[in-house]
């Protein structure tokens, strides 16, 4: 065998080797039982906030069901709502409501959870209520540092969730009256990065959901109200909005069964509860 | 009859020997000029090859000699910028007239450089080279053929033991009679030498030697060199290059007959160089 | 007053105060040099101290990637990987190669070859993040791919197209001009050359250079974001199916990824990708020195 | 049939012999297709933000707040991302030229032979680490230090520059190592024989020869450092106000594009393209500038 040969197929080998090691020992994947052979599409688009909630729902959907294929795309609310008027996707995922041009398309709303947004700092703070005012003199940079607000003398560190995602536009909307946040804000992805950021940086303040709240970061009252499910529902917390799945008009067939399993008593309670008040209790 | 290895009868078909052509001469140079980019390497060069010959080219270093042995084969049109005026007649056609088939001037006249450079292949492979390139796949008449090529190149009992070894194992001298060896399995007619032995120790230096003696009777060869006595032992015509001073082109100050060169040239420039004085 | 020549004062100073600077930038040169190789230790080390107990764990490495509940495995993110590399080179090695043997065998320096390395150059330039913008707005938007392991193969092929090229020229020009003139001196033609002498001899050489390009493609994460998924549970079935490669995910786990076990899936897939760009530069180390110490028989 | 009329069956026709050369001339051409398909893409779908939102609303404005729900009314002004991308890359030149140069230096004029190999083996590693892992290893390790030694968020410039500073060194060192290794031996033994200290051969004769080749090192250093993306998002802060101090949180060109895109549209995402239109530009400046240090170079020589 020429060796110039040999580099070539040593090359190739070496890939293909460890192609099919890495091959096989994937394919054994867990197989549910499937009770009945539906097929079919389920597409869905929206929300970043619904995404992960959607998407764990739509994995084990396919393994109850091997003959769906159900996909899941990010890109925001009004992505999701727009595509869905265009018949682009089946369910428009969205963590707002339906703006007023949007109400007369004939779109059917599906709540599937409640998700409560509470004001968190850094464990090291000493300050464990603020007013609505001193929540919004913070988050739009009039007041910069904790003495402001009762707490010691530090600067401010703000934690804010970029532009794009819902449970920015809402804090925004509701917490600062459509003010626009400081644009001294350090600007995380997800809740996820939102709680590391704020657990680890001194001084700091942000805002995540409610399933998100861990020892690693200490919740503050709103208004001397405690952001939780009741105080939610009962309105007196007024931090928190719906989380919806809207479809044009009822369901049908296989999108109507996927919007059942997502209301499903094991679904809610498995999933959605860990971040969000489950559709169940509301 | 040989057999080959299955013990098929193979019709033994000796290495084709070039057939004499109706001229008396394979190569006839006419008023020949060489231009590198606008600067003229060569200028009004007339020289004849005769069939079974040996012809030398000699001069000092930078007279265009090895210019002369690139034309003939046309490699120069390898050279960026490389032009060339006049003809080169091969067995009566010109070589460098419209639609003249490269690829067969260059089997026909194969070329041996000063540097040996056999292929980073088997010895095998580097003979087999050249046929493979003209479509021979049948293995049998391959090996026929390497066998048959290194024979005539003064190798084969060195190194008929080990054809798959690679040829850069080989000595400066048995890599160069390899070269020789690869050139002949492409039949040639003519064999160009451009200062073969340059790298080469005496004793290699003598075996070619040797070995073109042997060639000559079969092909024409045509051989560079500025080593005057070898010149001298080997060829039968001699063609002295000169050029007078930095810059200008080479030209051909005399050609004729060897034993008249280096005995009474008829230019003294010659008789100075031939003699040693300068050059 | 034999032997101590009378050197004045001043010239003595200054000679000293040279011999001082001298060993002082010594000394920082020294510094400067051991930080660099500090650094890198410092950061290998980290990574391999922080990811191998979760590497080696074949939970990690075999498992299905988990969107919400922790114990997630990376399984289909090494797959994508695998398959994307395999499909870049695939589009990649014959159209670098094939330029490199054009620009070193059939152009000498005319204006063609002078444009296209100007071409090579600006694209060797271009920030990966602009490749990930081109990718979406040509191949994920205009040709309608959506993000998926074509549209990420292709935008990476263009990126290392100048790289391949470059190590490619550099091993045809490495092969001795001699094999060329004793081809052609035989009669072949010069393709005939490139293709049994030429290309043969330079093998070893782009091989190298392939293996570098590969270690590229696996570190690559901003050319992707854009251009393939950064999160799916399933490794790609077709081509033009999604599946998200390694590194971008590591990124997505980093900024976005809201599992409990972030951190942890974050340092595993930390060293799964180190380790591999180690490994795959061990290789290309180990055939560049065994091709030099022997010249081998090539082709 | 004699070998001769074989060979002449199988003498590759003129044509295909053609063939070959046309299709390596094509592939050879993919790149200049390439850099025109890049920049094309990427102004087309600049055009709606600045048709839309303006020239001057994107070039001279310092507010970005971006409007999701209607984009066309979004401020997508881009200084504070151009000044943070020119504040971190300064910082990164700062801190990671010293560092490649010098060790440029101690690998052609100081390193003994074992060392010098080491060395460079090493800075071959670092290349080959993904940008991805430095941003990681910046978030983990780096941020929470400077948040604890500069008592602030730790996030911002001087996180951006330290890990710039890093990832450029072996773009930096490996070509200002051949430009250092391309002056001519003689100068430096010249200087020796007059009895210069090494340090005095090397700044005072080796360093100017090769003036052009680190000038040039460095601005590819600038270059790379400019369109790093992945490593300076996950240090930098993302937070939309200019970089008026070491440790302010700030956003690059690069880091904007990356945070902001995935759930863009309309006039919002243009504008995200405009950005990386300011990147290509910079990025073909770069080039512009080496060809002229280079040729100067050339017409000196």
């Amino acid at each position: 065998m020429r060796s110039g040969k040999r580099w070539i197929l040593g090359g190739a080998l070496l890939l293909a080797a460890l192609l099919t090691v890495v091959g096989l020992a994937g394919c054994g994947n867990s197989s549910t039982t499937s009770d009945q052979n539906l097929t079919g599409k389920v597409s869905l688009s929206g929300s970043t906030t619904v995404l992960p909630p959607a998407s764990e729902a739509a994995s084990q959907f396919m393994d109850i069901h091997p003959g769906v294929q159900v996909s899941v795309q990010g890109g925001g609310s009004s992505v999701g709502i727009t595509q869905l008027s265009q018949g682009l996707v089946d369910i428009g995922m969205s963590s707002r409501e339906l703006k007023s041009e949007e109400q007369n398309q004939g779109f059917l709303d599906h709540k599937i959870a409640l998700d409560v947004i509470v004001v968190v700092a850094n464990p090291g703070m000493t300050v464990d209520d603020l007013t609505k005012d001193q929540v919004k003199g913070i988050f739009t940079g009039q007041l910069t540092n904790w003495k402001d607000v009762g707490g010691a003398d530090a600067p401010i560190t703000v934690v804010v969730r970029d532009k794009a995602s819902g449970t920015r536009e809402m804090f925004d909307e509701k917490a600062l009256d459509s003010q626009d946040s400081t644009t001294a804000a350090i600007e995380a992805n997800s809740n996820g990065i939102v709680r590391q950021t704020v657990a680890s940086t001194r001084n700091a303040i942000g805002y995540i959901s409610l399933g998100y709240l861990d020892g690693t970061v200490k919740a503050l009252k709103y208004n001397s109200v405690e952001g939780s499910k009741d105080t939610a529902l009962a309105k007196t917390y007024p931090l928190s909005r719906f989380l919806h799945m809207f479809t044009k008009g009822e369901p049908q067939g296989v999108v109507g069964v996927f919007i059942d399993f997502v209301l499903s008593e094991r679904f809610q309670n498995d999933v959605v509860a860990r971040e969000y008040i489950p559709a169940t209790e509301l | 009859m040989q057999t080959d290895v299955e013990g098929k009868s193979v019709a033994a078909r000796p290495l084709a020997t070039p057939e004499p052509q109706h001229g008396r001469y394979m190569i006839s140079i006419r008023d020949l000029d060489l231009f590198y980019g606008d600067f003229k390497a060569l200028e009004d060069i007339n020289v004849d090859v005769e069939h079974n010959r040996i012809t030398a080219f000699i001069g000092p270093s930078g007279c265009g000699k090895s210019s002369v042995l690139r034309s003939i084969n046309r490699l120069n049109d390898l050279v960026k910028g490389a032009r060339v005026e006049g003809q080169v007649f091969l067995d009566g056609e010109d070589i460098y007239g419209h639609g003249y088939d490269v690829v067969e001037l260059r089997k026909r006249v194969g070329m041996v450089f000063q540097r040996p450079n056999p292929f980073p292949k088997s010895i095998y492979d580097n003979v087999a080279y050249g046929p493979r390139i003209f479509g021979v796949r049948d293995r049998a008449e391959l090996d026929q053929v390497v066998e048959e090529s290194l024979v005539r190149a003064a190798l084969w009992d060195e190194v008929k033991g080990k054809l798959k070894q690679s040829a850069i194992a080989l000595s400066g001298g048995q890599q160069q009679r390899l070269c020789i060896a690869r050139v002949l399995a492409v039949e040639p007619e003519g064999i160009l030498l451009d200062e073969p032995c340059a790298a080469l120790d005496p004793i290699a230096t003598q075996r070619i030697e040797d070995l073109l003696q042997e060639l000559k009777k079969t092909y024409t060869i045509v051989i560079v060199t500025h080593n005057m006595q070898q010149a001298a032992r080997l060829s039968d015509y001699t063609a002295f290059f000169m050029i007078e001073n930095q810059g200008d082109p080479g030209r051909i100050v005399e050609f004729g007959p060897t034993n008249t060169i280096f005995t009474t040239p008829e230019d003294e420039r010659t008789e100075r160089y031939i003699t040693g004085r300068f050059g | 007053m034999m032997g101590e020549m009378h050197v004045p004062a001043r010239s003595r100073a200054r000679k000293t105060t040279a011999k001082t600077a001298d060993t002082v930038a010594t000394v920082v040169l020294w510094a400067l040099a051991l930080v660099c190789l500090a650094v890198l230790g410092s950061i290998i080390g980290y990574i391999l101290v922080k990811g191998l107990a979760v590497v080696f764990d074949p939970k990690f490495i075999l498992g299905k990637p988990q969107a919400i509940n922790a114990g997630g495995g990376i399984l289909p993110f090494l797959l994508s990987s695998i398959y994307l590399t395999l499909l870049t080179m695939v589009i990649i090695m014959p159209i670098g190669v094939g330029a490199a043997i054009y620009m070193a065998e059939f152009a000498g320096e005319s204006r063609i070859t002078r444009l296209v390395r100007f071409g090579a150059d600006s694209l060797a330039t271009v920030p990966s993040i602009v490749f990930g913008l081109f990718g979406l707005a040509l191949f994920v938007v205009a040709f309608g791919m959506g993000p998926c392991l074509m549209a990420g193969a292709l935008t990476l092929a263009l990126l290392n197209l100048p790289a391949v090229m470059r190590t490619s020229e550099e091993a045809l020009r490495a092969v001795p001009a001699s094999y060329r003139e004793a081809s052609l001196g035989l009669g072949a033609s010069r393709w005939q050359t490139i293709r049994k002498v030429v290309l043969p001899s330079a093998v070893p050489g782009i091989t190298t250079g392939g293996i570098l390009t590969i270690g590229r493609i696996l570190g690559e994460s901003a050319a992707l974001v854009f251009t393939m998924p950064l999160f799916a549970t399933k490794a790609p079935t077709s081509l033009f199916s999604g599946g998200a490669a390694i590194a971008p995910n590591l990124w997505y786990t980093l900024t976005e990824a809201i599992t409990p076990d972030a951190q942890r899936i974050a340092q595993g897939e930390a060293a799964a990708l180190v380790i591999l760009i180690l490994a795959l530069n061990l290789v290309a180390r180990f055939l560049a020195h065994r091709y030099q110490a022997r010249q081998g028989m090539v082709g | 049939m004699t070998r001769r009329d074989a060979a002449a069956v199988a003498k590759p026709a003129l044509n295909s012999e053609w063939i070959v050369r046309k299709t390596l001339f094509v592939f050879a051409m993919t790149t200049v297709l390439g850099i025109i398909l890049v920049i094309f893409f990427v102004a087309r779908e600049s055009i709606p933000a600045l048709r839309q939102v303006g020239w001057s609303n994107i070039f001279l404005s310092a507010t970005w707040n971006p409007n999701v729900s209607n984009p066309a009314t979004g401020h997508y002004g881009l200084l504070v991302p151009l000044a943070g991308t020119l504040a971190a890359t300064l910082g990164g030149i700062i801190i990671g030229g010293p560092l490649a140069i010098g060790t440029a230096i101690f690998l052609t004029q100081i390193a003994p032979p074992r060392t010098g190999k080491l060395v460079v083996r090493g800075i071959e590693l670092l290349a080959g680490i993904p940008s991805v892992i430095f941003g990681w290893i910046g978030l983990v390790v780096l941020v929470p230090m400077l948040a604890r030694v500069t008592n602030t968020q730790g996030y911002g410039i001087l996180a951006a520059s330290f890990i710039l500073g890093i990832m450029i060194i072996p773009t930096v060192t490996t070509i200002a190592k051949d430009a250092l290794e391309t002056v001519p031996e003689e100068y430096k033994q010249a200087s020796f024989g007059m009895g210069a200290t090494r340090w005095q051969t090397i700044y005072k004769v080796i360093l100017p020869s090769a003036k052009e080749g680190l000038l040039v090192a460095l601005i590819l250093g600038i270059g790379r450092a400019i369109g790093e993306t992945m490593a300076v998002q996950l240090v930098i802060g993302n937070a939309r106000q200019f970089p008026n101090s070491l440790t302010s949180v700030t956003s690059t060109l690069t880091s904007r594009i990356v945070t902001d895109m995935g759930e863009s549209t309309g006039a919002f995402r243009s504008a995200l393209f405009v950005q990386g239109l300011v990147l290509l530009i910079m990025a073909m400046v770069i080039i512009l500038l080496i060809r002229l240090v280079t040729r100067k170079t050339v017409k000196a020589a």
